[in-house]
């Protein structure tokens, strides 16, 4: 690594005793191949810190989807798999029934989850999977190069709705989060954002939670995050950053929305 | 102005320049450098480095993770 | 010897699933094969091995949960018949990319589309050459007997971690719905074994474990490929498997049939041999890939025709023929769509198509 | 010995257990037996008819088109297979709602008036006990101790208190069976 | 002539589905295909020309959506690649069982699972042998070119309404993704004709219509499937198309390739031809199902062997095989796995087999 | 037919002019296959009904499902397609899309609807598209011999739960129809039963009212009928009719769920 | 006991003797025959015939669509 | 005539478009003409190439492994295609970014210092066609009237109004290019 321009005082706190944060050991060297500013890579990063933290990465897999995350398992250091469009959830099932005592994540994007894979998604926290399912929604189709996604907002331009979605011919944003948090077998749900400290801060405690509750088998714990796709929405990452808090959190609050097996208020 | 209590250190190679950290860091400590890395990013660096108080703010919001952070022990109990 | 029982060719699966250790079957409800899971049902395997057992929302779920807990290096098996066998085929694709064993047992009924729930063949295309995208080649059991579907259970797992491979069982309404006695082998526990590929968390200092079937570099996903289609070359060596039937001397005509239909062809044999003086000999392919290709050569040698009795409207042919070339007849015949050939119809055939009666 | 047979009739008249339980039977003379259902569509409602082949060898096709015996419990039945006994063959039939009653002259017919004797018996589902008790009679290559075990056997435990009644219904027809030859 | 434009193969689609009169287009994005339906988009069909665009939930619910509007009577129309081709298995099979007409493009990537999104052509078996369920088969184009790309979906259009029957137009992402000059056919409106079978309503008198591929009774269902066999006979008389290349006078060799290896292997052969002196002809099925058998049979006559290119381990080269018997040598070359063989590789492939160089 | 047993009285009664109900024309003569009182008959015969009476046969297209009322084809006498199992939702949609002016149906058991079509379900439901759906939930795989459906009942004995359906193994039984009800895209959702001559009043008062509203392009109108199954749950039809009200009502309670966009109460 | 309004003609032979029509009659005007038809099942038939109002509701659930109900305009008025 | 040419260097440097432009050229002259990207992984963030044929007869593969002509904007694509150049072909390359320099000594060699010029001509867009322009003057089979409509044709009518740029770049490559051959 270049030296960088810093003053006495800084090299003097540049020490190793001195180390308040670094990204988790279990990351491969290889850097991430998510575009510049993309919140896939802070997502990835905090639940790394988490089994990190709770010492969890020997009984730990994850499940891959197919999306701009396809290839997480090249960065992160533990074992996983990478299951077909859709089926990260089913994927995930069949995992966690032969290994009860592992912890099991599913990661997907709103296009895996909520389009191609709504009966597979419906189906696992109906039944009350003791699995966490981390959702990445930016409303959008990132991989393939920004179609539209489920819950793609009224008049978002996306290259397959490039006039903006429009209700009529396409339907409503799919709250899928609303949607599986009414199910008996949802113990926690929740959605996040990433794009700021304190929302890393709490991604970072409901991750931890959620595998606290997997240990207890209290069923599927579903993290949403809202997230920017800047390549697909073609914006630089910080205007992004401002347009999701402005367009997507109205219509997707941040917040708990299921607590201990209960809705929130 | 306050003497410094914290730094970071990004790794320049890895920085995406996307500026995230720029906006979240309470104090204007970052700014993006004027050349570009292999890769062809401006990068992050400390532009105001004796702001910094090793908060971890950049580092939390920084999606490829290539900033370290350091924090004086003795600072942050003053 | 072992336990022997009068059932069902679906309820043996079930029962050999149990007994080989199986650690999970994942399924959906079809005719006619949903006997397999209200068997496993009834037996509360949870409570005989530990054995995972779980009705899924759909085959895609149910396979796609296949995909999962293979990944474990888990023993796990679905069934399903045919148009929920062609639901499962982009996963099947992936299962066979990502080199995971596990046990697909497809009771064929008869096509295309909803078609008909009674017995058939017309799947053998599609398990053969590859229903699903991609270059890849299922390891293919086609069971004849009751005692077949219990044996090729065992079998199919046997296989299907020596080459961390799929395996089909083949079969059809006939063989699934007919009672036969079967002989069961002895129960085989659960496997602690820890598969070295598998994902079961990162112990210690061993390298991460990643089950997948992308490459995205074209390069490294042609190597890939070559080192399937080595494995599966292999296979070709080393697991062909085949019964002859009234093969040993000098023959006048050749059979080539699988399943239900070998067992019909046999009686159709028995009543040439008896009644016609005609010496017509069988090759009843076991492994429907690998092809016994050096066994029928040899047989077609020195027959005047060879005939292909499937349920379906000719698609094993294809390998028989792309096996002798054009110096011997062949030909086909076979009810389909849902209908099953009695040794009549067969033998009738027979007559039109060689004897011209 | 080989016997080739079909059962033929209603849905809902047992005739798939019968022929489980002569499968059984079979078994427990260590025979090899084979049991092949017509199922589906056919099932509900309709016509069901079971194909069983008792032998001392190795069994070749379950699928059939000739048989040694077969029998016959409705017209519908009558109608098609009839003419499926081989020459010299057996037929057995229950005279309850047959119409056209079989006219061959090659094979033998027997007549068992097996739902009436059942409703005289007070015992409406011994009905197809007295069919199997006659076949038995007729045949004669099921050993009566190996049909009882046979029975046994194909019965779930819940179903054993049913056993002295199907047992009546057999002897019932095996019985009455010497009369109804025609 | 019509107009010449500079396009890409997927858009040189869309643009011809809107100039047919294709009534409606369902479709779900994938790569290296997703630039037809964004091309539609862009082009606003519905204002143009009416035409119907949906971006469904998933290609399962893209292709039943086809089923539904094809049902109709309707010009309709899918594409998709290799995995989401897969997921449409069971109802490709259930649209050949009930007859409908449409087109399902499959710009082909490298497998199996979810392999690349590099070219490939190893979906070969899939489409022509039937990836799903049943006898059924699809008449299967296989463009080489932009200009094509265009043509056939016109052509496939007319065929599948001819014969009531699913017409897949197999390309690669080398087709679909490069641009060349496109000469397009003069829009055509959307048509008023009702379908005679179409479920529309029951009008008045007439009889009510409807689409199934269910026949409870298998002898019905057997009936209904001899009646598609004669139909796919049919298709094997009258609709096979090919192009020869270098055919003419004496040839030494004979390739065989479809699709964009039959674009590398012309180069080859002039190649061959201009500094070799050799001379190799090429045959190009521009129908894979029905094959061009007479055409290959009649030029395998005076050749010495016979190289089928493709981009998989070698798929079409069983119908070769099965067209030409053993007495010609036939073999394979082709990069796969999402590797695009190029005109030096295919010529080196060459010389290693037939030449020992 | 054979002449009834009937007095004087009678005789005079039954005359044409005097007939006051028999069933819609629109019928073959083929009758039912369902087994003797099951409920797929009722609903079909109201279905029918309100078709001949509103004039509609000409315009109105039925999607078959696969389960009992696979063959539904054979007896109504209107065009039909038969869709792929779980489809019928999905072709709906693009047989709609391309005929708009025509009055659409599916129809749909709960295996159909709401295990292997779960994604085509709620994505058709969410666009709004302008089709009714008339959903049979008899908690029960009633064609392929009575398995467990996600509407199966907890402790409901089927061929794949001889023990009982266990929550922690299969999850809780599915309330599809409040799920579909949260979505913009449903205009009128509502619950019903066919046991009794009331019900079947309210059933086709639903129709006629849902063939209404797709006539004004309204938006996705869903009729779920809590039906028995006498086969699968073993009973005789009078006593599953019984056993329905006892527990199946308390779980599908019956009424309106959503009514002009709305959600009732 | 007051004159029939109404009558009910059960198509016999497609009756498949399920009993729902029992259940619905508000004035047990149907019972079951004892004999069955060619399908094998008894059927429905009106056993108190002068009870019998023409309310439909038989009609209405029964599956199979098999009865016709007729009700005179006249005693319906009265 | 035909020209078979790669255009190789990073994503984002307008690769393709170059490419588009070029192919739209052979076009307005009556050419034949074929553009085929590689695609896919590579693309994000990654390298970029563009094969572009032109020429007066039909053309057959459009996937090739040599070249007329390589056009190189980056280091990773000169490692790759300098030795894909025939021999008595021609290498175009900007030196921004270039460490090994090629070598070969049958084919032409020039170096046009596109990206300074650019920011020479503080518009640093213009690289591509600084590059562009380099090239026609190089090889000359395309008319520079037929470049210009090209150029129009390619590029989408809101973007028109960056035409005068567009060209002032392509100029700027054609008078340089005299001095840059080595
Ligand atoms: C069966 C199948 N269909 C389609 C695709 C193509 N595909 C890859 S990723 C993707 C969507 C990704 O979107 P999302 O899940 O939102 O993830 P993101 O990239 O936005 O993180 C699609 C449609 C595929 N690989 N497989
Ligand atoms: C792809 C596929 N999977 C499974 C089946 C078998 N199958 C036929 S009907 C059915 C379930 C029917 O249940 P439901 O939808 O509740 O209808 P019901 O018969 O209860 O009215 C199943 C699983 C099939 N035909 N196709
Ligand atoms: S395409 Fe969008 S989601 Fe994908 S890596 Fe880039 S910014 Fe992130
Ligand atoms: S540690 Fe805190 S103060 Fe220092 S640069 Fe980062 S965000 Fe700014
Ligand atoms: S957030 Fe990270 S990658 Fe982005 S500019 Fe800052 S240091 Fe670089
Ligand atoms: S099985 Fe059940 S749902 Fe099907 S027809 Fe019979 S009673 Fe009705
Ligand atoms: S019409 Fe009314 S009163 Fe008469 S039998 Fe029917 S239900 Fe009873
Ligand atoms: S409801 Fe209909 S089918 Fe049932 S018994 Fe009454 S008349 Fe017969
Ligand atoms: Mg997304
Ligand atoms: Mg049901």
């Amino acid at each position: 690594m270049e030296s960088i321009d810093v003053s006495m005082d800084i090299n003097e706190i540049i020490k190793p005793e001195n180390l308040v944060y670094k990204k988790s050991s279990l990351f491969e060297e290889k850097p991430f191949s998510y575009c510049p500013g993309c919140g896939h890579g802070t997502i990835q990063r905090t639940l790394m810190e988490v089994v990190e933290e709770m010492g969890i990465t020997e009984d730990v897999v994850g499940v891959a989807p197919v999306g701009c995350s396809v290839t997480m398992y090249e960065f992160l250091d533990i074992d996983m798999l990478q299951a077909p469009h859709g089926r990260a959830a089913a994927a995930a099932t069949g995992l966690k029934r032969v290994l009860p005592d592992k912890y099991v994540f599913s990661y997907q994007g709103d296009g895996d989850f909520a389009a191609i894979g709504t009966g597979e998604s419906i189906h696992t926290c109906n039944r009350g999977e003791n699995i966490l399912v981390i959702f990445v929604n930016n409303g959008i189709y990132g991989m393939t190069g920004g179609q539209m996604a489920p819950t793609s907002l009224i008049n978002m331009k996306t290259s397959t709705t490039p006039y903006g979605r429009k209700q009529e011919q396409m339907g409503s944003p799919l709250k899928i989060t609303e949607l599986i948090a009414q199910l008996p077998g949802t113990y926690y749900v929740s959605r996040h954002a990433v794009h700021t400290p304190a929302g890393v801060r709490k991604l970072k405690k409901a991750i931890i939670k959620s595998f606290e509750l997997q240990k207890e088998n209290k069923g599927l714990c579903f993290i949403e995050v809202v997230s920017n796709c800047n390549s697909g929405w073609k914006m630089t990452p910080v205007k992004s950053n401002q347009w999701m808090e402005e367009n997507m959190f109205p219509f997707y609050p941040l917040g708990d929305i299921k607590v201990d097996g209960k809705l929130v208020k | 102005m306050s003497k410094a209590k914290g730094a970071i250190v990004v790794d320049k190679e890895k920085c995406k320049g996307c500026e995230v950290c720029i906006t979240a860091c309470p104090h204007q400590v970052i700014g993006m450098t004027s050349t570009v890395n292999a890769k062809g990013y401006r990068v992050a660096s400390m532009v105001l480095p004796e702001a910094c108080t090793g908060c971890t703010n950049c580092a939390l919001v920084c999606p490829d993770g290539v900033i370290s952070v350091y924090r004086l022990k003795a600072a942050s109990v003053a | 010897m072992g336990e022997i029982k009068l059932m069902k060719g679906n309820e043996a699966i079930a029962e050999a699933a149990i007994r080989v250790g199986c650690d999970a079957y994942f399924g959906y409800p079809i005719t006619p094969q949903s006997e397999v899971m209200e068997y496993l049902a009834a037996e509360k395997p949870e409570e005989r091995t530990g054995m995972v057992l779980l009705q899924a929302e759909s085959e895609i779920g149910a396979i796609n949960m296949i995909f999962g807990a293979a990944s474990a290096g888990k023993k796990v098996m679905t069934s399903s018949s045919s148009p929920g066998i062609s639901l499962m085929q982009e996963c099947i694709s992936y299962i066979a990319g990502a080199e995971l064993p596990c046990v697909i047992v497809n009771v064929v009924r008869g096509g295309p589309g909803l078609g008909t729930i009674q017995p058939s063949q017309a799947d053998y295309f599609q398990s053969v050459k590859g229903g699903g995208h991609g270059d890849y080649r299922l390891l293919v059991l086609a069971p004849d007997s009751v005692q077949e579907m219990s044996d090729h259970v065992k079998l199919g797992f046997d296989l299907a971690f020596k080459y961390r491979n799929p395996v089909m069982i083949q079969s059809d309404g006939v063989i699934g719905q007919m009672m036969e006695k079967v002989e069961f082998f002895d129960p085989i526990p659960r496997s602690t074994e820890i598969q070295p590929w598998a994902t079961l968390g990162r112990k210690g200092m061993r390298k991460k474990n990643v089950i997948t079937s992308l490459d995205l570099d074209p390069y490294q996903n042609e190597m890939h490929n070559h080192f399937l289609q080595e494995k599966y070359r292999k296979m070709e060596m080393d697991e062909v498997r085949f019964e002859e039937y009234n093969c040993e001397g000098k023959l006048d005509y050749l059979i080539v049939a699988y399943g239900c239909s070998a067992r019909v062809s046999k009686k159709v044999i028995e009543y040439a041999k008896n009644e016609k003086g005609l010496n017509i000999g069988l090759l009843r392919p076991i492994t429907l890939f690998p092809f016994p290709k050096l066994q029928i050569e040899k047989l077609s040698k020195n027959v005047k025709a060879i005939l292909s009795v499937e349920m379906s409207a000719g698609q094993m042919i294809e390998d028989i023929k792309l096996t002798v070339g054009k110096g011997v007849r062949v030909e086909h015949y076979g009810r389909y769509g849902g209908v099953v050939h009695n040794p009549e119809d067969v033998w009738n055939g027979f007559k039109e198509i060689f004897l011209n009666e | 010995m080989t016997e080739e047979l079909i059962i033929a009739g209603f849905g809902g008249q047992g005739v798939l257990s019968m022929g489980k339980i002569l499968a059984y039977s079979g078994i427990m003379q260590d025979q090899e037996v084979s049991w092949m259902p017509a199922y589906g569509p056919e099932m509900r409602g309709g016509t069901a008819n079971v194909t069983v082949i008792v032998s001392d060898q190795e069994i070749s096709s379950p699928v059939l088109n000739r048989f040694d015996t077969a029998i016959i419990l409705n017209q519908q039945s009558m109608d098609k297979f009839e003419s499926a006994v081989k020459p010299g063959g057996t037929l057995i039939y229950d005279n309850n709602g047959i119409l056209n009653h079989p006219t061959r002259k090659d094979i033998k017919i027997y007549c068992v008036e097996a739902t009436d004797e059942a409703n005289r018996m007070k015992s409406p589902r011994s009905f197809n006990m007295i069919v199997l008790g006659a076949y038995i009679k007729i045949k004669g290559f099921l050993k009566y101790e190996n049909v009882i075990s046979g029975l046994k056997k194909s019965l779930p435990e819940r179903h054993h208190h049913t056993i002295p009644e199907n047992e009546a219904g057999l002897k019932r027809g095996m019985d009455i069976v010497k009369e109804i030859s025609i």
